[in-house]
Order: structure tokens, then C-alpha cells, then sequence
């Protein structure tokens, strides 16, 4: 997925330092959705984007609205009272993040949608990967899986995010959308279909051991990330169906590449996240700096039907012996993957 | 003349153990009745069955000469029937004055009448002797032995009920106090209400009751006047449920 | 102890100055009232305030109330079920329900806001009429039952909103509720009619006492209260009165928000319900002594009932609110900790979880006490993980202060 | 009523019939002891039976420990806190620290696995006894101090596992903890140990409360319980040793889950040490009217945290079941629904909110009601939004069986 | 002979209410001494104050003649003071024998002694005239109001303290265990403890106890002989808090 969209990125940011006199910058103020639903944002996404301000040298707030949207209008207001001019937000869903967005315009401060587009929300640009591209991938993937385990009409288990979420929603629209044709052509079967609430692991990991009660003959899953995809092998390798049964992920955590490399899970989707950050960040030191950065493409408001200004980011499937992309980009250390008895499964995956 | 209340053939049990076995009981307007008997021997079950507090197994609860049915306090309410319980059932976090209008506040419109309410105590109370009370807007909470069951005696009294049961009403109280209350007691009989009056204590029970109830064991062992039976004779029914040819006869009363 | 509880001849009129020492006598022994609370609420305010400058903006100021908002409604009627030394675990989604029953009417049905509000205020009776009738008539737990309410009101808000889409609210008297102002003349005459409707109950009731010859408060204590709360009043509003637009000619902000208004108005019609007539009486009876206010032949299930109900209809105001503030309804609308802190709230003002204990007021507190650490914590810039330790030891800090007090009341003997 | 107190003049050794009788009569007058929720437990496994034949598989029924081993062992703790009439919002999450800290020592430490366990029991010991002191020497109530703790340590679990990665658990002797089972020869082995030791116990106490002349049971009532004991586990070993491998070729599934002997361990030890000790005693003491026990010379704030530390501890024991089975922590481990679970087992069970009343085997029970709710609604296949209803509403369902039987049993005056 | 328990100049306040006034008080060994006074006149609370339940505002507390810090009951115990109070202070969720045995467990080992602490329950409570008492594994929730004092009097005498407090032990007993409490009121003294009696009853007053000392609103009217006093004069002690040249002048002992 590295594309012709890699180029954004520092097209932004060039245009954002092109004008660098440090006259009176403004101040960044970002908040990140939760912990939980995912690792990256804590580990990655405030990492890059704390680089990116240091060296930019803009002042800049980030902060976690731990999946409250109460909470995450409390930040918002307090980011604005604290004199941010560039609000940066990971909407936790539409509502709020246009309550937010009209406010901040209300106070003349610019706005930026990270990852998710607020609908009708008018943010001044929009910075993401594409979440049902995401489903997508995943669900390719497990095509791919089952087609190299030459399974015959697969019953296919899909372990959905949590039903609060609508990210959940868009992966699920991007998986089903491969999945369907084949169970409408009985290539595929159907096989349960369930919601984990919060993303939570351990209810991802009761709620699998009852679908494999219940269907025992499940012979693929479709889990929308890593964490419910571990939860899915620990209940499999229980039943020593580990490796037997494909299972797909999301966010390349260290669990979900070492599950991969030990050939437990079939594929998992990464997201550069460095890329998205750094296109982000690059829009934003720019508008703090008082310019008007250009971005390379558009993105339709379904809602509004306005065109919004837009850097798109392509995901990636990660399969055995893509691991090494992954590490290559610097998104995990080698330090970290190949401990112990991973150690040999690295070398066979290529990974330096 | 029928009694106001009657209760014919009561028998109340909790789980496997009877506490009345078939109790007879009359009480008559213009009357004090005690009901005397050992610790343990009913009298206060029996009470709290004519309260509605405890739903009766079986018998007869008659008001007026007829049958009615009590399932709970607001029915014998209803009936005017106004108790002191032996465990007072305060509410410690209220007050003085707000125990005592304790579901029959006055009220003005929606609001509640406060001043009438702290007048009509004061009243009350002070007809009781009570001197040590700081302020009737203490909690009860921080009420002496004494000076809670004062509050609770005034609370039934403050009320016209047509039946007044008093459950030990004087045990924790003083010289003064005890007097004052069995002197209303005989009041309010003599103003012809009803009142039946628990005491361990035999003095004050010849001092005002007019016919005495002997409970033994959960039994009632006799039901007589006070004027035909001697000091002597009730402690013997209250300890052995006999006593001449009065009381039970293999439990059953003759 | 020799004076007499005959009402007459307590001192006839006490002097301001008697007053006065029986505070300071009642206050040193330990029965502060609303100190303590008050008191843990500057200590935040101060510290906050020296962290980080902008806490003190009048812009803040304003931002407070909107986001405390929600939970401390909730809260007020949490104190109601909290009485009754019962919980209501459902507060929370209760609240997301009701909320979605006004955005289904408002977007999708599209009705006027009023029918709207009033759908979501009966679906919060008809909520708390079900759980009180199944805690009060089958006698099980509360919080059982509430527990699986709160499943099932979960389950029911994700039915309602269809499984994780949102529901935009677009109706402006509704979303006026939490981003609007009040004009900066209406806050003035509001105050001044609050004022004087108090100061003229205090004299009225002080002269119907006197005339019965009962204890009543002297004229100057009465005007030191009525002045005391014109100050703080006139502070307030004052503040609120100020532009706190970052751009004023684009958008004027200036003027107490709504949420203000409506919530003294709660807060004063709850504390009557509770301080003055007969089923405020009788609640607190239940929670004290449930079996004595059933031998007062008071319906005790009903009470029950009652207070359920209140409760789910305070929740579905604070849903209307939260509603109005996100400007949407989604499946997590009255998740999250909203319950966790509304009762965190009420009991940190000092309701007490076992009964017979508690006033609105002190959710009103309890929530200024939780908005403040939201707040507060929003400016400090924290990772997750330690803004969650700070927050907890924050509170923990400002519970602190109140038990403390109350600590020493209970050494003295009072409670 | 004409029974006399001296244990010596009561019938020397009651017959069989007597005691069955006077069973019968008790459950006839409200006192079930654990037969509603038994009751309740075999009405839920009806249901689902019929609705998924699934249910019944052994497969199914060796799930059940599984699944339900966290949160019925912090359910365990939480009885205690509960008995005090205390409440313990932070249990949850206290489990998430515990399960972090063993998942650090073993997989970034590379610490042996007995090292890991004995450092996350610790970490619960001092969680407890700071909770516990904090509650008993501050006098803050406990609602708040654990709603602090829920947040505070909420945060410590992010940091532990660094903002939102996951620690991926791969020692085999951690893992095995709920993921595999005992050889089926050892269950055997363990059951005939068991019932052969508990009869041992029933018979010594009978000859010595016989030589001392008090009420002792007959020996053919000990009969009795010994062999139910013997046939309801002998049933349970007999079917969780069957097969349920789908594949016994390749591995075989058979035998009692490990989880299943250390609950029973547990239950036994805890129960020992309500019903046996003087600390246990003193908790009851405390919980039924603390002022009355401090009177009696008993350390309150001593019971308190210990009580506490107990909590925790279990906690930390539930931390490791979910980290096993999981085979990771990451930050939500312990948080989610666990806590209002566990606090849901224990009272569904028949532990009250105000304290004095509760036994472990409650929370067993209620742990199982939670995990055959759970594990059948897995069963089902509802969409989301049905799924909490439907989950809510089978959980009123079973403590509804409970909460009438002990209606039934207050109309008879007993409670 | 030195008192074996003496407090002199106590004062205590609750809040802006001051319930004892510089009071003295002392109690011999071998002697029963009666603590008489109003409702509310603060005999409770000195009892609550000797047993560490209310810290002392001001004021010295002598055991042995030895000043002793007291600051809780275990301090109390510790000195082998036991107490009976007026609000009996039972754990309802617990029976009879657990009860009785609270905070003095017997153990073999770790294990509760259940087989001793029956037996030794059992005989307690039948020394004490105890009948109707169903089993004595029964909650003490059920128990009549009777059964619960006599439980909670049990208790205290159980233990061999050195000083054995019964605040009102009698008010709700009947009449064959009013005599039973009064003979082993007078049976601990002539063992040779301390034995301190409140009772509102003057009969029994003067029946058991060498000394009499008399409370009126808060302060210490007199503390006297038995054998010196007349009933009408401690009477009347009680009620004005002077008889004669006995009592308060000016709220002074005199
Ligand atoms: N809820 C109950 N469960 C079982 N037994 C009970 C219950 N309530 C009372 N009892 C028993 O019933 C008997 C009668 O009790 P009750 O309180 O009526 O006695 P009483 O005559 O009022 O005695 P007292 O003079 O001591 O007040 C007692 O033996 C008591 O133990
Ligand atoms: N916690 C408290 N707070 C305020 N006042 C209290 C408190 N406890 C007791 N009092 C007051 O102190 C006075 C003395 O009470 P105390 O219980 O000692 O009386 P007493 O002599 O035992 O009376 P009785 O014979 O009625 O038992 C009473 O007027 C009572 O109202
Ligand atoms: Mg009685
Ligand atoms: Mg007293």
C-alpha cells in the first residue's frame, strides 16, 4: 500500500515548513479517542505526533478521552480555554465530534480530523486510513488463508468489534462485503456472528469458546482485530486447533505478528501509523504557524456532500512474509518480536 | 356489652416453632387490660399480631363484634388501634417531632405544618414529664433509654385511638415518669378507650388495670377481673399457668 | 440540659449573636453541614488554579457547569433511591435510553422538541415505575435488578440508536440546553427574583413563627443570609455576564449558560419535595427505620416506588442534557462512568449508602466536586494511564477532606 | 416452647427421620439455604438445554469452570468486604494490576512463574491493606475509596502495559492454569481423597460431641451427605473426564479442569475460615452491628482491612485465571463488567449489600448463575443489542427464584 | 480501702451539649453500688464513659488506684471491667452462644471450641432462670425482649471481671428473673467484685446495693451508704437533687 499516497505526507509538511519564521506560533491541541479499543493510539500515534511537534517546535496537548464522550467535550473545552489554535480530533463519533468541531470554529480555531471523518462535522481537513479498506484486507485475507488451506465450504466465524463502536461498523461493512458473495455462492457458510463489547478480550474469549461450542466445525475466523484474534487462538490452541483454523487481525501489535510468525494467526492489517501522524502533524504545524497547507486529495462528506480536504493513507496486509515490512518501517523492534523461540520463526520470516 | 376488640383462637407460628397456640382475647372500651406473663410467653407476638405487624396462621380477629381482616399496621390504623411496641420503632435519624407525626404529619396544603406539629409535641411531651430533653428538634438518636420511650408513649397518645396498647411502657422509665404514665393510662380509660397494658411489674398492674390476661408458654392461661384475683395468684399463673382452679389443665384452659 | 422543651419559653427571639455562637458551637463540634464539601471544592479550585492559570478564566468557569451538568442531575436523583438505602446501577444507561427516545423523536420522527422532551421524561417514569415495582413487590435486590437493567438498558440503546450508528440532533431549543446562554440581562433578573422570593419566605415564615411564639431566626441573621447569597449570586452571574469569545465579533459568548437555571430549579423544587411535605418526611423514615415507618402505616413499597421513579426521570433529564451537549445520541450515551460518578457524587456530598441520610444539595456538591476534577485534569495534559491515577487521588483527596470532618463529629459523639 | 436450653436434656442422639423432618419443616417455613440458587441454577440450564443442545454437551459443561472461575473467585474475595457491609469497586481492576504485574515478571522479567504468582499476590495484599487502612482510619466511605482506586488503578494497568500494548503470557505452567486439565486418574483420586476426608471430619465431631452429650448427628444422616457428596462429584468427575476432544487423535480433552480442584480449595479454606475461626466470627460481628462488636473488645479497623486484604488477594488469584486463559493482559484485563459481575454472584447468592449475611459458597453460586448466563447467551447468537436485553432479563429471571423464596420466608417472620 | 474504680471531675459534652458536669464516682470491691437518677439524667453515659465507648472530655479515671487511660472497650476489658448497657449491644445475625462468646472465643487451636462454649452457655443461661428459650443455637434476632437482656447479662457475667456494670439489667425481665439478676447482683459482691447497679426500681435499690449514688442533671448529687438514706430521700435526690443537708446547693455538691 505505499502508493502514490505516500507522496501527501510530505507535500504537507513541506508547505508547512516552507514559511518557517517562528513568528507567534499557535498552540496543537489533539485528543485521541481511548486505550483500549486499540494499542496504537497511546504507543504510536501520541509518539509521532509529540516527535513531529518537538521538532517543529510548536507547542502542542495531547490528550485521551478513554472512550468518554463527555470526557472527550470536557478536553475539547479545555484545550480551547488553555489557548490551543489547532484542534486535532479523533472523534468518537459523529455527534460529539461536530458539537466539538462547531465549537472550536465558533472560536476561530482550526480544525483537523485524524483517522475518522466527522460527518457534517466541516473540519478544515481530513487525515486517514481507510477503515472499510481495512475490513477489506481483512477479509481478503482470510480468502487468501482458506484458499492456501484449500478448505472446503469453510464455516467462517466473524468476532466483531465492539457494537458501540463505528469504526466496528466499517470494518464489519468492508469484511462482509467479501464474505457475502461467498456464502451467497455456498462457497462459504455462515457461521456465528457476534459483537465484543468494548473490544473487550476476555468477553471475546468466552463469547468464541461458546461459538465453537455451538458450531465446532468453524473453520476460519474473521476477528476485527489482534486482541480478539489472540482471544480466539488461546481458545483454539485449548482445543489444539491452533494453526488448523486461519484467524485475522488488525494493528500489527507484537502479539499479533508473533501469533503470525508462530503460524497461529493468518494475517493481520497494518496501518503506517508513523505516515498518518506525520501527515497529520505536517497540516498542523502548518496551520499553527498561520499558513493554509494543501492536501493532495478530496474525501466527500456523505452527509453534508461537501468535499473535504483530505490525506489518504492505503492499509497493508501483513502475512508471514510481510512480517518483515512491518519491522522495516520501525514500527516494532526486532528487540521486541523476536524474543525467545521466536527468535528462529524471524530468520525463517526474513526479518533482520 | 361486646369487647371493641376480640380475638378468638389464635395460633401463630415462625417456621417450625408455635409461639400461640389458640390464644383467646377480649379488651373492652372503658377498660384496662393487662396482659402479663413470663419472659418468652407471647405477649408480644401476640400484640404485634393484633398490630398487623405479623400475619396470624389462623383464628378470629373481631373489631367492634365484627370480623375483620389486618394484613399490616395501616389496617389496625385504620381501625384505631394506636401500639407502643416493646422495641419502639423510632426512626433515628428524625427527630422529636418529626417520630411523633410519623405518618400523620399536618400539613397545610402540600407543605408541612411545622409550627402546629412543634406546639402539639411540646404539649404532649410536657404532659409526660419530661424535663431533660434539650430541644425537641433532637434526633432521637441521641435520646436517653427513658426519654425514646417517652417519645414513643407520646406518640400513640398524641393520637384518638379507640384502642391504646402500651408493651412495657414504663420499663425503662423513672420514678416521676412511671407514675405519670400509668396515671394516663387510667386517663385514658376512664375517658372510655380501650387500653391494654403489658407489665412485668404487679403493682402497677393492680394499680390501674381492671381485668388482667395471663399468658403462659403461648397459651392464654385465664382472662379475669382484676378485683377477683390476688397479687399471689397472678404471679403463680404467670410462672406455672395454674393456680387454684384457674389457669390450663394440660394446656388447655378450663 | 435544664432548659425545657416547651417551645414558649425558649428564648423568645434569639440575638444574631446567639446565632452566630451556636454555629460556631455546632461547627467546633463537628456538625459542619456543607462546610466540609464546600471547603474540599476550594481546596481543588486553589490547587488547580496555581497548576494552571487558565483554570481560573471566566471562560472555565462557564465550561463547569456544562460539563458537570449531566452526572450531578443524575446524581440528585440518585439521592432519592440512595435514601431509601437502595442503588440504581441503571441510572446511567436509563439516561442513554431516554436520550434516544428523544433524538428518535426529534431526527426521525421529527416532532416538536416539547413532545420530544416529554417522551423522554415519561420513558424515565415508565422505566423507574418497572424497577421500583420489582424491588418493592418481589422484594429482590436493587441491585440485582438494576444490574440487569443495566444490561438491558444497554442492549436497549444499541436497539434503539441501530447497533452503533448515531443520531444526529439538530433541534436548536434542544441542543440551546447545554451550549446556550442565557442574555446577560435575564441572568440579572433571575438572580433578583431569586433573591427576593427567598428573602421574602424567611421573613414571612420568621413572622408566622413569632406570632405562635415559637423560636425564630432574628431579622439581621435573615439579612445576612439574604445578602450572603446576593454576593455570591451577583458574583457569579457577574462572571458568567463577561465575553469569554475568543472571537466576539464572530460569536458573542456572554451570559449564564442554561444548564444554570434549570438546575437551581431542580434543586430547589427537590429540596422542597424532601425538607417539606409528608413523602420527603416519610422517605427519609424508610431509609432510617424501614420497619417503624411501616407500623406508622406508611406504604413503604410505594415509597420505594416512588423514589425509583423520580430517579429514572432525573436520569432522563441528565440524558436530555448530555444529549443536548453532544449534540447526538450514540449506544454510549449514559455509559462509560456516568453512573460510577453520579453516585460517586451524591455520596461524596454525603448521602449515605445505607439510608436516612442525604440531601440534594449535597449531589449538587458532590457533582461541582467531580466537574472540577474533570476539568482540572483536562488542563494538566496528562498520558492516560496517569491522568487515571492522578483523577483517582484527586478524589480521594477531596472525599478526604469531608470524612475527616465528619471523622471528628463522630468522636464527639454526633453523627 | 417447652424445650428447655440445656443441650443435655434435648433428644441424646435425634433420629434420622427428626432431621429430616425438621429440614423439610424449615424449608417449609422460608429457610432453603442454598436451594433457591440451586434451584434457580438448574431452572437457567433447563432453558438453555432446550433452546441449544449445545448446552449440555460435557464439552459445554467443562466450559462452564472455565469461563466462570475469575469472576467467581473475586466474588469469593468480595464476600468478605461485603460482609462488613463494605464495598470494593476497585476488585476488577485490582485484578488487572495483579495480572499485569505476573504478566511483566514472567514475560519481560523472564522471572520463573511461582516468582510471578507470589509477586501478583502480593501486589493484591498491598493494594488491600492500603484500601483497607485508608477506609478504616480515615472513616471515608468505602464507595469512594474504591471508586478512587477503580480510576487509580485503571491508569496503573495502562502503564503497567505501557499505554495499550498487550503482554502475551506464554509460561505453560500459567497457562495450564485454565487451559488445561487434571489426568483423569488424578480427578478420581482427588474426589475419593475428598469425600473420604470430609467424611472422617463429620464422623469425628459426632463421637465427640456424643461423649460430651450434646445434639450430634446420627450416623445415618452422615450416610447421607457423604454419599451425595460422593455421587453429585463422582457425576461431575465421571463426565468432565469423558472425551470432548474433536479430535482425540491428536489431542485429547479429557479430565477435570485445573481451575475446578484450586475453586474448590479455595471455597473449602475460606469457608473454614467463616464458620470455624474467631476472625470469621468477627466478621459477621462487625457486618451484623459494629458497635456491639467493638464493644466486645474486637479490633474494627483491624477486621477491616484485613477484610480488605482478602479481597484483594482473591482479586489477584481471579487476575492470574484471566490472564491464563486469555494468555495475555492488556489494559482492559479486570475491567469491563467484571466487577459489577463478581459484585452481582455474590449478592445473586445471597450475600446482602448491608453486611452480616453471606457465606463463600454463595458467590460460588451466583458465579455460576453469571457463567451459565453467559455461556448460554453465547449459545444463542443474538445480535448485540438482544444480547444485553436478553442477558438482563435471564438474570432478573434467576435471582427472581431466590428473592420469592425469601420473601416467602419473611411473611414467616424469619429472615 | 482504696476504690477499686474511681473517676473524679469527669465532664463530658456532646457537641454544644454538655451531659456530665464534674463528676466524681467510685466503686469498691465487694460492694454493689446502685447509680440512680432521672431520664437523661447522664447515667448511661458515664457508664459509656467508664467503658471507653465515649472518650472523657476532662477529668481522672482511677483504676486500683492508679490512673488508666481507657480509650476504647478492649482498654476496659483489658482492666476486667464488664458492662451490660441499656442498649444491650447484641449482633442480631448471630445466636445466642456466638454471642455470648463475642470477642472471647474458645479455641482449640485455631478451630472454635463450639462443644465448650455451648456447654458453658447452657449453664450460664440456666443459673439465670432462662425457660423459654428454644435452643440455644437460636438468632438472638427472635428472642423476646426479656430473652435478649437476659443473653446480653449472661454475657457479662460469664467473664470473672474485676467490676461488673448492669445499666437497667431488669427492665424488661419478669418476675422470678428480676429476683434471679437481684440474687446474683448480690452473690458477685459477696464473691468479692465490684458490682455497680442502674436501676429506676427503689425496691430493689435498697434491697442489693451498699451504696447508692445519685445523678441529677448531669452532676453527682450524692454518692452515699445504703443504710444512711431513707427511700423518700433518695427520692427525692432524684428529683430536685437535694434532700436535707444531702445534695447539690447552686449545682454544687456539697
Ligand atoms: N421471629 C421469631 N422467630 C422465632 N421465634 C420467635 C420470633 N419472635 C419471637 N420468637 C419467640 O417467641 C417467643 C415469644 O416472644 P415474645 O416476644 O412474644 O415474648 P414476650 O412475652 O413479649 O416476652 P418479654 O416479656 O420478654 O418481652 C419467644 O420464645 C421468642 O423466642
Ligand atoms: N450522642 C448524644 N448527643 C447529644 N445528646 C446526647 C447524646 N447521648 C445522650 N445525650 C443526652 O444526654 C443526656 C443523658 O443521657 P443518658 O443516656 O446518659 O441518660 P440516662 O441517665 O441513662 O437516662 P435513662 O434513665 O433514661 O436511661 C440526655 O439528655 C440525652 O438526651
Ligand atoms: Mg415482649
Ligand atoms: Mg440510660
Amino acid at each position: 500500500g505505499d502508493g502514490a499516497t505516500t507522496a501527501a505526507p510530505s507535500d504537507a509538511a513541506s508547505s508547512g515548513s516552507a514559511s518557517a519564521p517562528a513568528a507567534v506560533a499557535g498552540k496543537v491541541g489533539v485528543i485521541l479517542p481511548d486505550s483500549k479499543s486499540s494499542a496504537r493510539w497511546e504507543t504510536a500515534d501520541r509518539k509521532y505526533l509529540e516527535e513531529a511537534f518537538k521538532a517543529a517546535g510548536v507547542a502542542y496537548d495531547i490528550q485521551n478521552a478513554q472512550g468518554d464522550k463527555t470526557q472527550f467535550q470536557t478536553i475539547a473545552d479545555q484545550m480551547i480555554t488553555n489557548g490551543a489554535t489547532v484542534l486535532m480530533i479523533v472523534n468518537l463519533d459523529s455527534g460529539t465530534g461536530k458539537a466539538v468541531l462547531d465549537k472550536a470554529k465558533a472560536q476561530g480555531v482550526a480544525t483537523i480530523d485524524y483517522d475518522r471523518l466527522t460527518l457534517n462535522g466541516g473540519a478544515s481537513y481530513y487525515v486517514s486510513f481507510d477503515n472499510t479498506k481495512v475490513g477489506t484486507l481483512q477479509g481478503e485475507g482470510l480468502v487468501k488463508c482458506l484458499t492456501d488451506k484449500k478448505a472446503d465450504k469453510p464455516i467462517i466465524a466473524e468476532l466483531n468489534g465492539s457494537p458501540t463502536d463505528n469504526n466496528a461498523t466499517l470494518f464489519k461493512n468492508g469484511y462482509d462485503g467479501v464474505l457475502k458473495p461467498k456464502y451467497d455462492s455456498k462457497e462459504y457458510v455462515a457461521g456465528p456472528d457476534q459483537s465484543v463489547p468494548d473490544w473487550d478480550n476476555a468477553q471475546a474469549g468466552t463469547i468464541f469458546e461458546q461459538m465453537l461450542t455451538e458450531q465446532p466445525k468453524i473453520a476460519g475466523v474473521l476477528a476485527a482485530n489482534d486482541g480478539l484474534g489472540n482471544a480466539a487462538i488461546a481458545v483454539l490452541k485449548k482445543n489444539s486447533l491452533n494453526g488448523k483454523v486461519p484467524v485475522t487481525g488488525q494493528d500489527a501489535t507484537v502479539q499479533g505478528l508473533q501469533n503470525i510468525l508462530a503460524g497461529d494467526q493468518c494475517m493481520t492489517v497494518y496501518k503506517a501509523i508513523k505516515k498518518e501522524a506525520d501527515a497529520a502533524s505536517a497540516l498542523a504545524i502548518g496551520l499553527a504557524k498561520g499558513e493554509k497547507p494543501t492536501a493532495p486529495a478530496t474525501v466527500k462528506d456523505t452527509e453534508s456532500g461537501a468535499d473535504v480536504p483530505a490525506v489518504l493513507l492505503d492499509p497493508q496486509p501483513i502475512f508471514f512474509d510481510s512480517v518483515k515490512d512491518v519491522v522495516a518501517d520501525g514500527f516494532v523492534t526486532k528487540d521486541e518480536l523476536c524474543t525467545g523461540e521466536f527468535a528462529a520463526k524471524c530468520t525463517e520470516a526474513g526479518i533482520q | 356489652m361486646t369487647p371493641v376488640l376480640e380475638l378468638r383462637g389464635i395460633d401463630k407460628s415462625f417456621g417450625p416453632v408455635q409461639v400461640l397456640h389458640d390464644v383467646d382475647f377480649s379488651v373492652h372500651l372503658g377498660e384496662v387490660t393487662a396482659l402479663v406473663g413470663d419472659n418468652g410467653a407471647g405477649k408480644s407476638t401476640l400484640v404485634k399480631c393484633v398490630g398487623g405487624i405479623y400475619p396470624i396462621d389462623s383464628g378470629d380477629y373481631l373489631f367492634d363484634g365484627k370480623a375483620v381482616q389486618v394484613h399490616s399496621p395501616r389496617d389496625a390504623g385504620a381501625l384505631g388501634i394506636e401500639i407502643v411496641y416493646q422495641d419502639l420503632a423510632l426512626c433515628d435519624n428524625l427527630d422529636i417531632v418529626q417520630n411523633m407525626f410519623l405518618g400523620r404529619e399536618q400539613k397545610r396544603g402540600l407543605v408541612l405544618d411545622e409550627d402546629t406539629m412543634e406546639e402539639m409535641a411540646a404539649r404532649t411531651l410536657e404532659s409526660l414529664s419530661v424535663r431533660t430533653v434539650k430541644s425537641i428538634r433532637q434526633l432521637v438518636a441521641s435520646l436517653s433509654g427513658g426519654q425514646r420511650q417517652t417519645v414513643a408513649i407520646a406518640k400513640a397518645v398524641l393520637w384518638n385511638g379507640k384502642v391504646v396498647i402500651l408493651d412495657e411502657p414504663t420499663a425503662a422509665l423513672g420514678v416521676a415518669q412511671t407514675a405519670q404514665v400509668l396515671e394516663l393510662v387510667r386517663r385514658l380509660a376512664d375517658q372510655g378507650l380501650a387500653v391494654v397494658l403489658i407489665s412485668h411489674n404487679m403493682n402497677d398492674v393492680f394499680a390501674v388495670s381492671d381485668r388482667i390476661a395471663t399468658l403462659y408458654l403461648g397459651r392464654m392461661a385465664a382472662q379475669v377481673k382484676t378485683s377477683d384475683v390476688t397479687h399471689a395468684q397472678v404471679v403463680e399463673l404467670i410462672t406455672s399457668g395454674r393456680s387454684g382452679d384457674l389457669g390450663l389443665t394440660n394446656g388447655v384452659t378450663v | 440540659m435544664t432548659a425545657t422543651i416547651s417551645p414558649k419559653r425558649t428564648h423568645e427571639s434569639p440575638s444574631i449573636r446567639t446565632n452566630v455562637r451556636g454555629y460556631a458551637e455546632r461547627v467546633r463540634g463537628g456538625d459542619m453541614g456543607a462546610l466540609p464539601a464546600v471547603f474540599g471544592i476550594v481546596v481543588l479550585c486553589t490547587i488547580f488554579a496555581i497548576l494552571r492559570p487558565a483554570f481560573l478564566t471566566n471562560g472555565n468557569f462557564a465550561n463547569l457547569f456544562t460539563q458537570g451538568a449531566a452526572v450531578t442531575v443524575i446524581a440528585m436523583g440518585l439521592v432519592f433511591v440512595l435514601l431509601l438505602g437502595e442503588i440504581d446501577l441503571s441510572a446511567g444507561f436509563a439516561s442513554g435510553v431516554c436520550a434516544a427516545v428523544l433524538a428518535i423523536m426529534l431526527s426521525n420522527q421529527g416532532l416538536p422538541w416539547y413532545v420530544a422532551v416529554g417522551a423522554a421524561i415519561l420513558t424515565g417514569v415508565v422505566i423507574g415505575t418497572t424497577l421500583g415495582s420489582i424491588v418493592a413487590k418481589l422484594g429482590i435486590p436493587s441491585f440485582v435488578v438494576t444490574l440487569a437493567a443495566f444490561l438491558a438498558f444497554q442492549g436497549l440503546v444499541l436497539l434503539l440508536v441501530q447497533g452503533g450508528t448515531i443520531i444526529a440532533i439538530r433541534d436548536e431549543t434542544i441542543l440551546a440546553i447545554a451550549n446556550k446562554n442565557l442574555p446577560p440581562v435575564l441572568g440579572w433578573i433571575l438572580l433578583a427574583v431569586g433573591v427576593a422570593a427567598y428573602a421574602g419566605l424567611q421573613l414571612l415564615r420568621a413572622r408566622k413563627r413569632a406570632a405562635r411564639s415559637l423560636t425564630f431566626d432574628p431579622i439581621s441573621l435573615i439579612a445576612i443570609r439574604v445578602a450572603a447569597l446576593a454576593l455570591l449570586g451577583g458574583l457569579a452571574v457577574y462572571f458568567l455576564n463577561l465575553e469569554r469569545s475568543r472571537n466576539a465579533a464572530v460569536v458573542s459568548l456572554a451570559g449564564v449558560p442554561i444548564v444554570v437555571p434549570i438546575i437551581v430549579v431542580l434543586l430547589v423544587v427537590l429540596t422542597f419535595v424532601l425538607r417539606r411535605t409528608a413523602f420527603g418526611r416519610h422517605l427519609y423514615a424508610v431509609g432510617g427505620n424501614a420497619e417503624a415507618a411501616r407500623r406508622a402505616g406508611i406504604n413503604v413499597d410505594r415509597m420505594k416506588i416512588s423514589a425509583f421513579v423520580i430517579c429514572s426521570s432525573m436520569a432522563a433529564v441528565g440524558g436530555i442534557m448530555a444529549a443536548s451537549r453532544a449534540s447526538s445520541v450514540d449506544p454510549n450515551t449514559g455509559g462509560s462512568n456516568v453512573l460510577l460518578y453520579a453516585v460517586g457524587a451524591a455520596v461524596i456530598g454525603g448521602t449515605s449508602l445505607f439510608g436516612g441520610k442525604g440531601r440534594v444539595l449535597d449531589a449538587v456538591l458532590g457533582g461541582a466536586v467531580v466537574a472540577i476534577i474533570e476539568n482540572g485534569m483536562g488542563l494538566m495534559g496528562y498520558s492516560a494511564g496517569i491522568k487515571f491515577m492522578v483523577t483517582g487521588s484527586v478524589l480521594l483527596l477531596a472525599a478526604m477532606v469531608d470524612a475527616l470532618s465528619r471523622k471528628r463529629a463522630a468522636a464527639t459523639g454526633l453523627r
